[in-house]
């Protein structure tokens, strides 16, 4: 968190009259006020997204006992209650939602009747693949369709413009799956250039569990062939999955820096005689980020629901994966898992993007 | 890449694994993993699953009345870990399948195991099991240390807490032991230098990689992968650059399914209209989706095992027959729906590809068929509970013997599914307990030559195809051999 | 150009959209003066002072001459326009809530134009950013440039928006309405400040307003515009007691308690 | 001047193009669109094949007989792309239709009524903002089974909220108009303001977002079939067509003329959304853009 | 109707509006303003920006709710407007907005708008005597054709002649502006404030104009009321105000007008700005900018005393 929320240092200070003691308290007032709401709101989220799933999971017309059991096991009830049993399905739903909840106070995410592991097990090597991924894509989003914006938005209604319409018009529009069934089919089918599917070369060995990224562990570690191994695998679904956020990043950029540009400050500072660039760079640019920070945040929701159309392409053993296999499999724990976990990032995110708006803006950092 | 050089092979299939513990696993490809790190009592050579070979034990002796099995073992057998592997690991070991209650629990259903000295073993059953040796390669029955697992909280009960450890290390004594395991991505095992099987594996690492059959493809023509073990014959058609291609079919046949109960449809319990549907099928324009290798069984039994009907006796198209028995069932327009599962394929042919020329030829009859796909889960919910009117389902074989498919019979396990209860035919019936308990090849082929011909006039089943199976190899690697039981045996396999 | 003029427009014209905006304007600016420019909305005055400064809108298409000190701006690079400007001619425009960066503080939008065109170094950037903010009156003026605009009065945002202005020591300084936003008392105040400056500095000062009354306290001479036209000009005294031309009289009979009295 | 010391003001043809949907991309994107709605009504005049009929040559590339090539099943892909546009195109109307209804009328109650209706409404979307809609989608779809309507329904789940936001934001920022409360200080009731003085400056912008929402909710519904979770077979639907080219990565025109008619539908409405969007006042366009981007 | 001529038309006592903001103590907008406004009478409300005008107007037409004090129009206690439907007893309040662009629907024809006045006035039980949206808006110097036409194709003061009619059609009997005129031009300004006049003094209507342009409401109003910083500091005839300002702000205000008259004299100058009304400064609140504070200011708070001034320099 940033620490320019803290209570300023004046405030701090010793005692004095009325006044004092009253900003005192609006300076700190605010941030616990933030905090407390932030809070309840992650302990809000985490029961509605656990209990929407657990709702959702347990309307779906099918037993997990069937999904998760042998053709010759299901036909032995011994075996289904048995397997009933050790997942609690035995309990009543109400039972079984409450047991759930007070196995997550104890950080308990429950057991995958799939991989028969613990869901919090499958999510550290899901999760962090996935972000991985995302995080990959946001970066080059970031800076390509900011990049694309800003010259869009300065080379307004000419042919450059027009362009870079187009292309994030139809970076929004491309279906991620086709694009990805595509470019695997084009890139490493046709000509070989990627390399194929996976975190990296099979007989390659991962680098030590720190992040679960494998390119920062491998740099990290300084195994530079690992790093570059995994780059390159990182490479394709990575820009698979920027079609569409660099699509809307530039389009949100530019109506976010034309709409600055039209503003009487940076008439003021180009009457001031800056250059163009200082101009740009710090009064355009800095006014534009705003807007730009926010969607930003929407762009990785999106770019979290692309890579559940993606990862199966390119079989990447991430979260989108994972909770496609758990949904379908009626893979209770796990589902419920994915959902925390999204949520979670959810709300990291919009944190993230508070946290960037202070930064920025000083006039929701200072008041 | 990878070949005799590096000494590691990668193998590509798409996965089908929930635990690497044999007490608890019973799919492909968990058996492909625990075949490698653990061995059995008995075993199959290869392809051939008619006679079962020595593995831990180096022969056995089955009593007269089908009973009693009597295993010796192998001496100087050691687990990965040096210690000598002991009848009371045997014993620990099966009486673990059973009291886990999982999956592969059935296998030994009936039978008890007992340690008659310290190099033999007995394994009794209730009623005469003239199928048990054929029952006992299957790697779900391989033999653990039962030290280390016990020492990682394992118990013959159904409390044992053994499985965690399983997942990360092997406790057996077959040709590799378990480095890394992951039921989403790949499992890596590496060679076992102590192991004390005949033939010594060639490569020191394999990887088992999870891989879409279409990227198997891609993998395996770019050398990123040795082996492919999913590709389709479409997909196989034409697939050049050196790679190689043993096809053949595979035991699992696909039937369609008419449910018997005229609760769940009147129309599908009519045996005139079952005739219309088993004549209106095309059965060599389904065969042409499964492509080469594929073939029609002529009854339930694959065409590979014991007691299969001779393909002279299979069904085919008489549209003139279809239309006539659909008059004489004297329902007019019927119209039915065909639930299957939408997202399982069958080495590598989809039921949803299936189901749709099901659908286009039964209609030539005029039979409407409407498809009610789901996902697999929600599906074998309707097919368990004997829900589905028509059904579209496949039965591989759990052991490589007929007694396997007396779950057809009325009453058995599928025959209830589709509706078909107990003393439905009391011939078939009797039928099928006199093959259950009979010894005997002969007799055996003979009795179920009978129960599967009764079956096709009288059954609610419509054998379709038994599809064909492709493994994609680098010409690197030798020994590629397709067995029903664990589809490959990677420890099998050599280098060039 | 006309000794005694630092600026001086002459038949400037624009166009912009293919609409003639402004149809030949003729202006002169002297040094230690306000010239005050009235006229209706949209008659163009905002256009004058942004021609000045070559901040027109794209697209715009101007003939005619703007002379500094002789250099005819309209005709110079768009280089050496910019190093002109801010440093030779600078503009306070009419909301001083818009044209201070929200979000940039005080004292870097003070700074930033000093150090680029004086090539001041940090330090002596901010000592004379101190120094201006004295001459404007900010109250405690070295702890306010570590403020930001929305923590400031709207009066002294437009002091602060003069002082930026300033701060170069420019020769001419347009003000497009630069009292428009505030109050009267305020207003006072930064009028006070504008003669001051005119008189201590000796800037010329170009002070857009269509307030008569402000007009008639400030500047010296008047120009009275019409449809992108200038319609007279004279000194402040002689234009708004005897007008000339109808339509300043018209602009006068507008006011209240001159139609009545 | 010659030139205005930016060094951009030079006259642009393009700035001489009357009103903003007359440039060439909404021309673009109102001919394709036109272009899809003719096939939706006239493919089964098109098409040169049944889209169900089995009987051609089994994966076979195009050519001649079969310009866009035969699928797995032997059935002429070209006439199931043009039989696609009968599903995805309506069923994406229809959807977005949907969405408008019930993410516009709970929008404007919040908006309007504020307190705890507002709370109720928000609290429930954001709960459906804090999940990627694919996966929520994908959750909905399975726990309802597999079918179109349900596919519908698991859409219409996670796009109304975007709805109810900004015919809320926009209700709100009407609410306390200046017009909007003389109509209350002359006496009208909530209902007549809602009606008479808010809803109808609503519609244009909402308008927009359901043109801009057309493109989404075609990814959308596609993306489900993709997975298995829409269109039931045989149905030709584009994204489970798609699917079916992902088992043959060879045979490429299995899976590339569907991927190419959803690109082109959501396409041709994306340019016409953001042309309406354009010449919508900025503010009002902000949110739109914000809202409609969360679909996505 | 009204028995009592003498009786005010809207009374406001010790009215207290106060806005809440989060993590702040509460601005107090409107601190204690007590104010009458008889019929036929022009009351004019004058004061700096953010002193709370718009925020009394507001109170008195229900819009915000007060959090002390009361107003009553014609002996009925004005209540916060909400979800329900306005009491019919009070729409004989009606306001023009000071935003011309605004206050009108755009998509509504302007005949229409005038209509929904005249069908308040009906459903108050006053005779309609055949108004139309045309007569009203001949009144206000339209044309007749006007009514046909969209909000859209009018300027500022033509628009805000149509606001003026939509109200009038309502037959007021109090009528407040708030700046009704301070967007408009020059030119429209004083037209636009003579024609409120004109037709509120015609009707027997009450008129509360709210400005910041002095010499506009020293034209039109018969009373004014000088508010700074949530109270008002000074009231009283205009031309006595104006003749004989008494307190140091009204005089400040007055003396920081510049006159168009050509002379070129300075308006003089008021030290300060207005300070933050959510943390008033202690006594008078104008104290610390007064030019003529003295000992005590900053302690005691003046009441406004019978002669219309609030300031200690009156006090007894
Ligand atoms: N960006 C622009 N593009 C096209 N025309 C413009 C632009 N900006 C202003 N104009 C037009 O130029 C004319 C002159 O505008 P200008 O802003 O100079 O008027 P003004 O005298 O300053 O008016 P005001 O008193 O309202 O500020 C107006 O008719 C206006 O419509
Ligand atoms: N909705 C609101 N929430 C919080 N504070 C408000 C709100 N509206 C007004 N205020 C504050 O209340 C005070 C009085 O505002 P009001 O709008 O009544 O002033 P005014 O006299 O009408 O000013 P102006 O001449 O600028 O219109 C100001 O300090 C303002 O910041
Ligand atoms: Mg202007
Ligand atoms: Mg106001």
């Amino acid at each position: 968190m940033s620490p320019r929320w803290a209570p300023s240092k004046e405030a701090g200070g010793g005692g004095g009259g009325g006044p004092r003691v009253r900003r005192r308290l609006l300076a700190r007032h605010p941030l616990a006020r933030f905090l407390l709401r932030r809070t309840a709101t992650a302990v809000l989220l985490a029961v509605g997204v656990t209990l929407v799933t657990f709702v959702l999971t347990n309307l779906v017309p099918g037993d997990p006992a069937a999904a998760n059991l042998g053709q010759r096991a299901i036909g032995d009830p011994a075996i289904v209650a048995q397997f009933r049993h050790h997942y609690g399905l035995d309990k009543p739903l109400p039972v079984q939602y409450v047991t759930y909840l007070g196995n997550l106070l104890q950080g308990d995410l429950g057991e995958s009747q799939q991989s028969h592991q613990s869901v919090l097990t499958d999510l550290s090597t899901a999760v962090p693949a996935t972000l991985e991924l995302a995080g990959a894509a946001i970066v080059v989003s970031l800076v390509v369709g900011v990049s694309f914006g800003v010259v869009a938005a300065l080379r307004r209604d000419r042919f450059t413009d027009q362009l870079l319409r187009v292309i994030s018009l139809l970076g929004v529009s491309v279906p991620t799956f086709w694009l990805a069934l595509l470019a695997f089919y084009i890139f490493f089918y046709r000509l070989g250039w990627a390399p194929g599917s996976g975190r990296l070369d099979p007989g390659m060995t991962a680098p030590p569990h720190i992040t679960g990224l494998y390119t920062i562990d491998a740099a990290l570690a300084g195994q530079w062939p690992v790093f570059w191994n995994a780059v390159g695998h990182l490479a394709l679904p990575a820009l698979v999955l920027t079609a569409y956020t660099v699509g809307l990043l530039t389009r949100f950029t530019r109506s976010a820096v034309l709409e600055v540009l039209n503003q009487d400050y940076v008439r003021a500072a180009r009457a001031k005689g800056l250059p163009g660039r200082t101009v740009l760079f710090q009064y355009v640019l800095r006014a534009a980020l705003v807007p730009v920070v926010t969607v930003a945040g929407l762009a990785f929701g999106a770019l979290l629901s692309g890579t559940v159309l993606v990862e199966s392409i390119f079989a990447w053993p991430g979260l989108g994966a994972y909770a496609y296999r758990s949904a379908t499999t009626l893979d209770l724990p796990a589902v419920m898992g994915v959902g925390l976990v999204v949520g979670l990032v959810y709300l990291t995110v919009n944190l993230a993007v508070d946290v960037l708006y202070g930064v920025i803006d000083p006039r929701v950092r200072v008041q | 890449s990878g070949s005799s050089a590096g000494k590691t092979l990668v193998v590509d299939t798409s996965f089908n694994l929930k635990t690497a513990d044999p007490g608890r696993e019973f799919e492909p490809t968990g058996q492909i993993v625990d075949k490698a790190l653990y061995e059995t009592l008995l075993t199959f050579k290869g392809s051939d699953v008619t006679k079962p070979v020595p593995g831990l034990a180096s022969s056995y002796e089955q009593s007269a009345d089908g009973k009693t099995l009597t295993l010796h073992l192998r001496t100087g057998a050691k687990f990965a870990d040096g210690s000598a592997v002991t009848a009371d690991d045997v014993v620990f070991s099966l009486n673990r399948v059973i009291a886990l209650k999982g999956n592969p629990s059935f296998l030994l259903d009936g039978v008890t195991v007992t340690k008659t000295d310290a190099s033999t073993v007995t394994l009794v059953s209730k009623k005469a099991n003239p199928a048990l040796p054929f029952i006992l390669p299957n790697p779900a029955l391989g033999i653990l240390s039962a030290k280390t697992v016990q020492a990682h909280g394992g118990s013959a009960t159904a409390t044992d807490g053994a499985e965690k450890y399983l997942n990360t290390a092997s406790a057996g004594s077959g040709p590799y032991t378990l480095t890394s395991f992951n039921t989403n991505t790949e499992v890596v095992l590496t060679k076992n230098p102590k192991y004390t099987g005949a033939d010594k594996p060639s490569y020191d690492k394999i990887v088992i990689r999870n891989v879409q059959a279409p990227t198997q493809k891609l993998n395996v023509q770019r050398g990123d992968s040795q082996i492919a073990l999913d590709l389709t014959s479409d997909q196989v058609s034409g697939i050049g650059g050196g790679l190689k291609v043993d096809s053949g079919a595979s035991s699992d046949v696909i039937f369609l399914l008419l449910n018997r109960n005229t609760k769940v449809s009147s129309t599908t319990a009519n045996a005139k209209f079952a005739e219309a549907v088993r004549k209106g099928i095309d059965y060599k324009s389904l065969l042409s989706l499964a492509g080469s290798g594929s073939v029609q069984p002529a009854g339930i039994i694959p065409s590979t095992f014991l007691g299969a009907l001779p393909a002279s006796e299979a069904a085919g198209r008489d549209l003139a027959g279809a239309k006539a028995a659909l008059k004489a069932s004297g329902i007019a327009k019927p119209s039915v729906t065909l639930g299957y599962a939408s997202d399982l394929t069958v080495d590598g042919l989809s039921l949803q590809t299936l189901a749709e020329r099901v659908q286009a030829q039964l209609k030539e009859v005029g039979i409407t068929v409407t498809l009610a796909p789901a996902p697999t889960t929600t599906e074998l919910d309707n097919y368990r509970n004997g829900k589905e009117q028509l059904g579209l389902w496949y039965w591989g074989p759990d052991y490589p013997d007929p007694s396997d498919y007396l779950t057809f019979l009325p009453g058995n396990l599928v025959g209830l599914r589709a509706g078909w209860k107990a003393g439905a035919d009391p011939a078939l019936t009797t039928l099928g307990d006199q093959a259950a308990t009979t010894i005997g090849d002969d007799t055996r082929k003979t009795l179920y030559e009978q129960i599967q011909t009764k079956l096709n006039t009288d059954g609610p089943f419509v054998p379709l195809m038994q599809p064909s199976r492709n493994t994609v190899y680098a010409a690197s690697v030798t020994g590629v051999a397709y067995n029903p039981v664990w589809t490959i045996d990677v420890a099998a396999l050599g280098a060039k | 150009m006309t000794a005694g003029n630092v600026l001086e427009i002459s038949g400037l014209t624009l166009d912009l959209g293919g609409r003639r905006i402004l149809g030949g304007v003729d202006l002169a600016v002297r040094p230690g003066q306000v010239h005050g420019l009235a006229g209706e909305s949209g008659s163009g005055k905002t256009m004058t002072g942004l021609a000045a400064l070559g901040l027109l809108p794209p697209g715009a298409r101007t003939g005619g001459r703007i002379e500094l000190e002789g250099t005819d701006l309209l005709t110079l690079p768009p280089r050496q326009l910019a190093a002109l400007r801010g440093r030779s001619v600078s503009m306070v425009f009419q909301d001083p809530s818009t044209s201070l960066h929200p979000m940039l503080s005080i004292g870097h939008q003070l700074t930033d134009h000093l150090r680029h065109h004086l090539k001041l170094n940090r330090r002596a950037a901010k000592e004379r950013a101190a120094e201006l903010l004295t001459q404007v009156r900010i109250p405690n003026p070295l702890e306010a440039l570590g403020r930001y605009p929305h923590q400031f009065s709207g009066g002294m945002r437009q002091r602060i928006a003069i002082a930026i202005a300033l701060a170069c020591e420019p020769k001419v300084l347009i003000a497009d309405e630069p009292t428009t936003a505030l109050d009267v008392t305020v207003q006072a105040g930064v009028l006070r400040l504008l003669r001051g400056l005119c008189d201590e500095l000796g800037l010329a000062v170009l002070l857009v307003t269509h307030d008569l009354g402000v007009m008639s306290a400030i500047a010296d001479d008047v120009s009275v515009m019409r449809h992108g036209l200038v319609v007279e000009t004279g000194p402040r005294g002689r234009v708004l007691t005897e007008p000339r031309h109808e339509y300043t009289r018209q602009l006068l009979d507008a006011l209240p308690g001159r139609s009545t009295v | 001047m010659k030139r205005s010391p930016e060094g951009r003001a030079k006259f642009s043809l393009l700035r001489r193009l009357p009103p903003a949907w007359r440039r060439p991309l909404a021309v673009t994107g109102g001919l394709v669109a036109v272009f899809w709605l003719v096939i939706v009504v006239a493919a089964p005049l098109l098409a040169p094949h049944d889209p169900l009929a089995q009987d051609l040559p089994r994966l076979a590339a195009p050519g001649a007989g079969h310009w866009f090539g035969t699928d797995e099943l032997g059935r002429d892909v070209l006439s199931r792309v043009l039989y696609g546009a009968r599903v995805s195109i309506p069923l994406a109307l229809l959807l977005v239709a949907m969405s408008l209804l019930v993410g516009g009328v709970l929008g404007a109650c919040a908006g309007f009524f504020g307190r705890w209706v507002d709370e109720t409404v928000m609290r429930i979307a954001d709960l459906v903002f804090a999940f990627p809609t694919v996966i929520l989608a994908m959750v909905v779809a399975a726990a309802l089974g597999a079918s179109l309507q349900n596919a519908v329904l698991a859409v219409l789940v996670v796009s109304w909220p975007s709805y109810a936001r900004v015919t809320r934001g926009l209700v709100m920022g009407l609410r306390n108009r200046e017009f909007v409360l003389s109509g209350r200080l002359l006496g009208f009731s909530a209902w007549r303001s809602l009606r008479v003085d808010i809803l109808p400056n609503v519609l244009g912008p909402l308008l927009v977002l359901a043109t801009l929402d057309i493109g989404t909710a075609t990814l959308l519904l596609s993306g489900l079939s993709f997975l298995g979770l829409g269109a039931k077979p045989p149905t030709a639907e584009w994204g489970a067509m798609v699917a079916d080219g992902t088992q043959q990565f060879d045979k490429w025109w299995i899976g590339v003329f569907p991927g190419l008619a959803i690109l082109t539908v959501v396409l041709a409405f994306n340019f016409l959304g953001d042309t309406l969007r354009d010449a919508l006042d900025p503010g009002t366009a902000r949110t739109i853009g914000a809202e409609k981007e969360r679909v996505g | 109707m009204t028995p009592d001529p003498t009786a005010p038309l809207l009374s406001v006592d010790d009215l207290v509006v106060q806005y809440h903001r989060p993590g702040a103590s509460p601005t107090r907008a409107v601190a204690g303003v007590s104010l009458q406004v008889r019929a036929g009478e022009v009351v004019g409300l004058v004061g700096e920006s953010g002193c709370g005008k718009s925020t009394l107007a507001r109170a008195v037409c229900g819009l915000t709710p007060a959090a002390e004090g009361r107003i009553t129009y014609d002996g009925t206690q004005v209540r916060p407007l909400r979800v329900r439907r306005r009491d019919p007893a009070l729409t004989g309040v009606q306001m023009v907005f000071q935003d011309p662009y605004g206050s009108l629907n755009p998509r509504r024809r302007v005949g229409a708008q005038i209509a929904d006045g005249i069908r308040t006035a009906t459903g108050r039980g006053e005779a309609a005597d055949g108004a139309t949206p045309e007569d009203l808006l001949t009144r206000v110097g339209l044309s007749a054709e006007a009514a046909e036409r969209y909000p859209q194709e009018f300027s500022g003061g033509q628009r805000q002649r149509i606001a003026i009619a939509r109200a009038l059609a309502a037959r007021p009997r109090l009528l407040v502006g708030d700046e009704p005129i301070s967007a408009l031009d020059a030119s429209a300004q004083l037209q636009v404030a003579t024609l409120m006049r004109s037709l509120a003094v015609e009707s027997g209507a009450g008129l509360l104009f709210i400005s910041h342009d002095l010499s506009v409401v020293r034209l039109i109003a018969d009373r004014i009321a000088v508010m700074y910083l949530g109270r008002i500091v000074e009231t009283g005839p205009t031309a006595e105000v104006w003749a004989d300002p008494r307190h140091p702000y009204t005089r400040a205000l007055l003396a920081a007008v510049p006159k168009p008259d050509g002379a070129g004299v300075l308006p003089a100058e008021l030290p300060g700005d207005v300070p933050d009304p959510a943390e008033p400064p202690t006594g008078c609140r104008f104290h610390p900018r007064c030019p003529q504070a003295f000992d005590g200011c900053d302690r005691e708070e003046p009441q406004l005393i019978a002669g219309g001034v609030a300031c200690r320099l009156y006090a007894a």
